[in-house]
């Protein structure tokens, strides 16, 4: 049975430490959320008060044990309360994408069977409501904000505080109430179902991943203990609640350890809501952090030459020593120095403004995270780590132990995560965290989830040799060479498109006796490269032609081939040919998806004789003509004749030999 | 640059009104406050006290006086230097009849007579503005300067025509004004009114009745249209005005001249506080500060230049370049930053907030 | 959120019997000769939005000056919650519950959007002065008890980005929303709005609207709105009133007024 | 009653019993008012054509007096220096357009008139810098200007009437009626009416606001000159003539800022007003009511007739 970790221990469901909370921290804030211009606090005895209101205002409505209950909204506290709430009813939450149309929605809500649904607003209102009139089992739509909702008069519509209210008024009137509620509240167990989790799978319609109190428990427990995380913590919350992320960190763990959860005003005000409060545990997709760091370069482009100089030259001596300086490695006393002057012109400041002053420990997960940027934040002193996680484990799979940091892993498994590596490559995992199933679907259970309890993540993998798990690919992309070599199509494509010179790139190989590539430039960062070398270019296909960018864009493969080398289970994965596309890859020719997803089998169908040619090795440059649409929509040709490159490949010693250079 | 704004968040709108809601300018300000009470009493020269200190933060109240009728209300006055003679002939006659009133509490009461006059030449603004408003101000420069001289009652019949402070004792018997007063004793009297007449005026300013002020800077008929009467918000603003004004002509008698005749209330002085309030900022407590220490210490400087250098330049010469220097700057400022000295500190604290970063 | 700023209760029920809060007699309105309104009038019920339309010079803006007792009509009475006048001063408009926006912008330019609201709120503020001076004790309490209400009208309006932006600094369509929100910390009975939408583009327009709408509807304040986008005023107004040369040519539901013969005349330029 | 009797009753008493006095009194108010009237036009004419409220006028009429004297103690023959002088204020008006005007073009009045005020200080430390802070002589007789006096015997009394104020009189009255040809007849004087109307009108018929700004400073200065060289051949050239000059700010209370009449008219109440007040009633306030007198005058005229006698009304506009 999972969940052994906190069996037998008083505090094995969330209700349990919110009733313990309410009296350890009963005067520590547990929750702000900016609004009306300043941060409205709640302690965790008025969490407490709230909830158990709540709760029982929601019992004398119907919810009962089992009973599913939606909670649709942007991050506010009372959205958390309801979590809680519901769980010491023994009612099963079901977070949902608040940005998510009627009837995708729909379609959740009914396969979860929802009774109740807690929403933010209006217009998630109107969005039940919607849903309502083709599936009628929701029976009361509880709303939070009142505005523009005074005139709505369908059946069980309420309003969050009218539930309080009744919650309140039976405390007050019946002495038993709350003992009532204390009772459901003991009656719950580390095995009941915490949370209904719905992941929007690549294909297919969302599945249901049920976690239970003790999956939910381990894994808010393990992350506390992994990063040292007390009640003195603050966090923010804007990531979706229907993601299992915010439900570890900004529920889970905040419960398990008293911590404060901070919600910001809007979306829009994240950035200054995250500097008010001054995180001290923060977690953003590399999304987030590659937007920070646009900004900064930005915004510096403007700044005065002085201030320009002084940044680069600091910024530069942050990428040689800062890191260091921040895994406690021996740095010399004159750079330590000038580190310091850094750090009160620059470091200071610029942490000051992306409102990471007091981070103790950042993580980033969900993609793969540029090297480049991921030292960067390093180098200022933010302790920036990795970590591998999926709804199916309740977050926590594998994380970066202080000291052990690298930009190419995600880390050791974390307690008492257990890892293996099947054949195929791809990466299995056993944990105390691990879910039940997904909801009404014994199918894709059983695919997915061993009878002795290992779940296959989908994702390709290895262990480097301190340990690390690096993760290259979802496991269903990860082809053959003929010799029987791992090829990783996106884990080699990502290698590349880390340069800011390469945009996009497609590599080839499955089924073949060697790795090729196709890249496209990034015209801004080659224009501007281009600019400032006084290289001429008429159109983007003369600069994507020009042997000057060749040759840059050749020191780039050549450097993924040097990194793969490196790697036992990739190193037969190098590049050996690539060629630099004439026209840009567009969503318009249909080429790459809206999200930039490149289309493969469009582009095996179109770029064929490039292909070809690149198998070919006489072949050292190729004609080809590529139908296009023009942004007016009207449709043409270009021709091109694309060079192709040879590249050195590197044998293991070549790696080692260069590694002791340095 | 200084600033680390990281987790400085308000969870009550008391906090987030406070007059410094910043900690690095609440730690600023500590300092300031400080070394204003504790080092420079106790390390400056007489003649620091005195000629430097002591004038400046006279100004900077009268200057604060004046911002809050022009910076604020923005009713032009052009005869400040007369409404802080009133403050000074007030504490005189005062001080006459109560010699045995603590002088402090006669300064500070000679505010209500001056704000009273004031009160009375606020009254043609109810239906004039703008320069007009300014020729009424010099009808009361031209009119009080005229009772000053002429009415030997207010400096008790002295056959020289001026008023010459009496030795006033207070708080046991530290001598507080008169020729035996010692400059940090007079220095520190002066810093301590200022400073608390600078606190109030700054709660003023962010209330219900500052804003009304501002109001009717603005817009006025937006501002009757919501219900503010301009009677009351003029007068009101000419009130707090003049006693601010008052309280710093009869400090400038009692703790720095000593003597006093009608010169040291004529229109010149009027003027040069209207510069102090432009080149420091109309509408800045800041820029009050600013403005008079600019043009009061850099005069200063322009005396002592020379002289360090060893140049013989005789004391009128000097005084003319001033006269130049000072017209110069405020076309200068109206020109390019109409908002004075206390708009550059605003941009260049800014600049420090979003450090590295050119803007937000 | 809890509005807690609606100063008629549940306006929401529209009453079924009409209650006239404003009603205007026979005013007209001259400058120096040249006759700005002749001879209006018209009226305004509890709870509807009255819009006011007519070509340019018509007299519109006039006929709001008029009402909040910025000009004082030569002939005419106005009555006002039952309180007849025919001239007082705009502060007493102001404290008996009329509140406006103008036609080009009339904010306090030197303060941010917060003290512009809060300005709004000074009729409701009492402390005296010595309090203020302190600002302290009773004077902080009120101070802040009216930020929390000029934080729910910032909520409502959607402009907590731009609290503490000088409103100099703003764009035309934020500015006429904070004009907006200074006007509703008034918490008035009757508000007027001299061309809300003026020089708006369509989003600009469809969020005032809203706005619009929503202040009737959540607060149940009684609304005059003078609007030239007769799309806006179809769609916003109870009933209609058409000026025309400061003389009044048809009053009615929109359905009626559009359907009248003098008001298209008018707006085609028909020479009378 | 004796105080209502000593205000109401024996100041007219005095007159009736003295009326050879009473008329040196009223000549003598005539020749100051027509001072005042003098600085009041050079107001008006920069007011009428830019809106600026020009308070250096004053200075502006120290500072030419000045001019005038210092190049004649340089040596040049007084001619030469009178020519000399104007060129000086021709710069001096040139100089003001270029680094003031310009600048600040579209700013509020108010911040216009305080930039006149920090003119007035340049001014005063410019001029005290090249011509020393010291009274200085009119150069009276080079000029041309007629000493001696003529005597009346009206009533059996005495009246005393300088030919200089005689002459003070006739320079107003040419300098007024020539400024009345020059804005009515000529081109650009038509065309800085045209400003004074209408900015965007001006424009677009094709006059530069710039050049039009120029030539009206240069215009008061010409009459900043003369004035200077009446009140300098009365008292002495001094900057005390500059605080002096400020009576022309209730001059144009009274008389309207934007007409010539009004200053004329304005400037003549003030200066009977004030002679009469001083002489006949002064005494119960201790004399030197001269002082202010003219400013009180203007005050009720602000609070009763804001826009003064010949003014226009302002109607305020939402």
């Amino acid at each position: 049975m999972p969940g052994g970790a906190s069996q037998g221990s008083a505090h094995d469901t969330f209700p349990k430490l919110l009733l313990r909370n309410a009296q350890k921290f009963a005067a520590r804030a547990a929750m702000r959320e900016k609004d009306l211009g300043i941060w409205q606090s709640w302690t965790w005895a008025q969490v407490l008060d709230e909830g158990r209101a709540l709760a029982i205002g929601l019992k004398e409505l119907g919810l009962k044990r089992g009973d599913r209950m939606a909670i649709v909204g942007d991050n506010r506290p009372r959205l958390y309360w309801a979590i809680c709430a519901a769980q010491s009813l023994g009612a099963i939450p079901v977070p949902v994408y608040q940005d998510s149309v009627a009837e995708e929605m729909g379609y959740v809500l009914e396969h979860a069977g929802v009774k109740f649904a807690i929403v933010e607003n209006q217009e998630q209102v109107d969005k039940l409501l919607e849903i309502r009139e083709s599936y009628d089992g929701i029976k009361h739509i509880i709303y939070d904000d009142e505005r523009g909702l005074n005139h709505y008069s369908q059946a069980g519509l309420e309003s969050y505080a009218s539930v309080q209210e009744i919650g309140r008024k039976l405390l007050a009137s019946s002495g038993d109430a709350e003992k009532l509620w204390l009772d459901e509240i003991n009656k719950g167990s580390g095995d009941d179902t915490a949370i209904m989790l719905y992941t929007s799978g690549t294909t297919g319609r969302p599945k249901g991943v049920v976690l239970s109190q003790s999956a939910c428990m381990w894994a808010a427990e393990t992350a506390n203990q992994f990063d040292n995380l007390t009640e003195k913590e603050e966090t923010i919350a804007y990531l979706p609640m229907a993601w299992v992320g915010d439900h570890v960190f900004s529920y889970a763990q905040s419960y398990a350890s008293g911590y404060c959860v901070n919600c910001p005003e809007s979306p829009e005000t994240v950035i200054a809501d995250r500097r008010e409060i001054g995180t001290t545990y923060a977690f953003a997709p590399p999304r987030i952090y590659e937007n920070l760091i646009t900004m900064t370069i930005v915004a510096m482009e403007d700044a005065s030459p002085i201030k320009k100089k002084m940044f680069h030259t600091f910024m530069n001596h942050a990428r040689k020593v800062g890191g260091d300086i921040l895994d406690r490695k021996p740095v010399g006393v004159l750079d330590r120095l000038k580190y310091l002057l850094g750090e009160f012109l620059v470091y200071g400041p610029l942490k000051n403004r992306y409102g990471l002053s007091k981070v103790r420990v950042a993580y980033t997960a969900g993609e793969a995270i540029g090297p480049e940027i991921f030292r960067f934040y390093r180098s200022l002193g933010i302790n920036l780590k990795q970590l591998y996680g999926q709804t199916e484990a309740a977050v926590y799979i594998t994380g970066q132990p202080d000291g052990e940091i690298s930009a190419e892993t995600v880390g050791k498994p974390m307690g008492k995560v257990e890892i293996k590596i099947a054949d195929s490559g791809e990466v299995m995992y056993r944990s105390p965290g691990v879910f039940t199933e997904y909801y009404k679907n014994p199918d894709s259970t059983k695919e997915t989830k061993t009878k002795d309890g290992w779940v296959h993540s989908g994702d390709a993998g290895f262990f480097d040799e301190h340990g690390h798990l690096k993760i290259i690919d979802r496991a269903k992309d990860v082809g053959k060479l003929n010799d029987g070599t791992m090829f990783p199509p996106k884990y080699i494509e990502n290698k590349l498109k880390f340069y800011p010179n390469i945009k996009e790139a497609v590599a080839f190989g499955h089924g073949r006796d060697f790795v090729t590539a196709f890249i496209n430039i990034d015209l801004t960062a080659v224009g501007s490269w281009a600019e400032r070398n006084n290289v001429v270019y008429a159109s983007y296909q003369e600069l994507a032609g020009h042997p000057e960018v060749y040759k840059m864009i050749e020191a780039h493969v050549n450097e993924v081939n040097r990194e793969l080398a490196g790697e036992e289970r990739v190193a037969g994965a190098q590049i050996a040919r690539f060629l630099i596309l004439h026209k840009e890859l567009d969503p318009d020719d249909g080429e790459i998806t809206r999200t930039a997803k490149v289309r493969r089998s469009l582009i095996n169908e179109r770029y064929a004789v490039l292909i070809d040619a690149l198998y070919d090795p006489s072949v050292k440059r190729q004609k080809i003509k590529t139908e296009v649409t023009f942004e007016d929509g009207r449709r043409g040709a270009i021709e091109g004749n694309v060079e192709i490159r040879d590249m050195k490949r590197y044998g293991a010693g070549d790696v080692a030999f260069r590694e002791a250079a340095e | 640059m200084f600033y680390r704004e990281v987790g400085q968040f308000k969870t009550s709108y008391k906090a987030d009104q406070s007059i410094f809601p910043i900690l690095q300018d609440r730690i600023g300000i500590a300092v300031i406050l400080f070394v204003a009470f504790a080092i420079i009493p106790a390390f400056g020269s007489d003649f620091f006290l005195s000629s430097i200190m002591i004038p400046f933060l006279i100004f900077a109240l009268a200057t604060i006086g004046l911002n809050i009728l022009t910076g604020y209300t923005g009713q032009l006055s052009l005869g400040t230097g007369a409404f802080m003679g009133v403050g000074a002939y007030a504490c005189y006659k005062l001080t006459t009849f109560f010699p045995d009133v603590n002088i402090i509490i006669m300064v500070l009461l000679s505010g209500f007579f001056s704000a009273a006059v004031g009160m009375i030449f606020g009254l043609p603004s109810l239906r004039i503005k703008g320069f007009y408003l300014a020729v009424t101000t010099l009808a009361a420069q031209f009119f009080l300067e005229w009772c000053f001289i002429r009415i030997s009652w207010l400096y008790n019949y002295n056959n020289s025509g001026a008023i010459e402070v009496p030795r006033r004792e207070g708080f046991g018997d530290i001598v507080l004004a008169g020729a035996a007063a010692t400059p940090a004793t007079r220095y520190l009297v002066v810093l301590s009114i200022v400073v608390l007449m600078t606190w109030i005026a700054s709660n003023i300013i962010r209330g219900r009745i500052g804003r009304s002020w501002m109001m009717i800077r603005d817009m006025d008929i937006a501002a009757e249209l919501m219900g503010v009467r301009p009677l009351y918000a003029k007068l009101s603003a000419f009130a707090v005005s003049s006693f601010y004004c008052g309280v710093a002509g009869a400090m400038m008698v009692f703790f720095w001249l000593g003597a006093a005749e009608v010169e040291s209330f004529d229109i010149n002085h009027s003027f040069l506080y209207l510069f102090m309030a432009i080149i420091g900022g109309l509408g800045s407590l800041v820029g009050s500060f600013m403005g008079a220490a600019f043009i009061w210490i850099l005069p200063i400087i322009i005396r002592a230049l020379p002289e360090t250098f060893g140049i013989d330049i005789n004391a009128a010469t000097v005084e003319h370049i001033n006269f130049m220097l000072i017209g110069g700057m405020i076309i200068f400022f109206l020109i390019v930053e109409p908002h004075g000295l206390a708009r550059l500190w605003q941009i260049a604290k800014e600049k420090l907030r979003t450090w590295p970063f050119p803007y937000t | 959120m809890n509005m807690a700023v609606a100063p008629t209760g549940t306006a929401a029920s529209k009453p079924a019997a009409q209650e006239v809060l404003l009603d205007v007699k026979n005013v007209s309105l001259s400058f120096g000769g040249v006759q700005a309104i002749k001879d209006v009038s018209f009226n305004i019920n509890k709870g509807e939005i009255r819009a006011i339309i007519g070509p340019n010079g018509a007299g519109k803006t006039s006929m709001l000056n008029v009402i909040n007792g910025f000009y004082h009509p030569q002939v005419g009475e106005i009555t006002f919650k039952g309180e007849t006048r025919s001239a007082m001063r705009p502060y007493v408009a102001a404290s008996q519950g009329i509140a406006r926006t103008f036609q080009n912008v009339a904010l306090f330019r030197g303060m941010s959007t917060l003290d512009n609201i809060m300005s709004g709120r000074t009729l409701k503020m009492h402390k005296n002065f010595f309090w203020q001076m302190l600002r302290f004790g009773p004077a902080l309490d009120e101070e802040i008890e009216h930020r929390h209400k000029v934080e729910e009208i910032i909520d409502f309006l959607e402009i907590q980005h731009i609290r503490r932006t000088p409103v100099g600094r703003l764009p035309y369509g934020l500015q006429k929303r904070v004009e907006l929100a200074r006007a509703l910390a008034m918490e008035p009975e009757l508000l007027l709005l001299d061309e809300p939408m003026a020089g708006m583009n369509l989003e600009e327009k469809e969020d005032m609207s809203r706005f619009i709408l929503d202040v009737n509807d959540q607060f149940g304040t009684t609304i005059a709105l003078i609007e030239h986008d007769m799309g806006v005023v179809m769609d916003l107004s109870t009933r209609v009133v058409v000026l025309d040369h400061g003389e009044k040519i048809a009053d009615g539901t929109p359905e009626e007024v559009s359907a009248n013969q003098d008001v298209i005349d008018a707006y085609l330029g028909v020479a009378h | 009653m004796d105080i209502l009797y000593n205000i109401f009753i024996d100041p007219f008493v005095q007159m009736g019993n003295a009326p050879d006095f009473l008329l040196q009194v009223l000549w003598s108010g005539f020749v100051g008012g027509t001072l005042y009237s003098l600085i009041a036009l050079g107001f008006v004419l920069i007011f009428k054509a830019s809106g600026v409220f020009n308070f250096a006028q004053g200075i502006m009429v120290v500072f030419a007096a000045l001019t005038l004297v210092g190049l004649y103690n340089l040596g040049l023959p007084a001619w030469l220096a009178l020519i000399a002088t104007i060129g000086v204020m021709a710069l001096l008006a040139i100089g003001v357009e270029r680094v003031v005007l310009r600048k600040l073009v579209n700013q509020p009045d108010i911040i216009l008139f305080m930039a006149t005020i920090g003119l007035t200080y340049f001014l005063i430390g410019l001029g005290e810098s090249i011509f020393g802070g010291e009274p200085k002589k009119m150069i009276t007789e080079e000029l041309g200007l007629p000493s001696g006096s003529t005597s009346f015997e009206p009533f059996g009394g005495l009246v005393i009437i300088e030919h200089l104020d005689v002459a003070a009189v006739v320079m107003a009255i040419v300098l007024v009626t020539g400024l009345a040809i020059f804005f009515n007849k000529t081109r650009i004087g038509r065309a800085l009416r045209a400003v004074a109307d209408d900015h965007q009108a001006a424009l677009s018929v094709g006059i530069s606001l710039n050049q039009i700004w120029a030539i009206v400073w240069f215009a008061a200065g010409i009459v900043a000159l003369a004035t200077g060289i009446m009140w300098g051949a009365k008292s002495d050239v001094s900057f005390a003539l500059q605080i002096v000059a400020l009576k022309a700010l209730p001059v144009l209370i009274i008389g309207g800022f934007t007409s010539i009449p009004g200053a004329i008219i304005g400037g003549l109440i003030i200066g009977f007003g004030e002679k009469l007040f001083e002489i006949y009633w002064g005494s119960l306030l201790g004399s030197g009511v001269e002082g202010w007198f003219a400013y009180v005058i203007a005050l009720i005229f602000l609070l009763f007739r804001p826009q003064g006698l010949f003014g226009e009304k302002i109607i305020e506009r939402i």
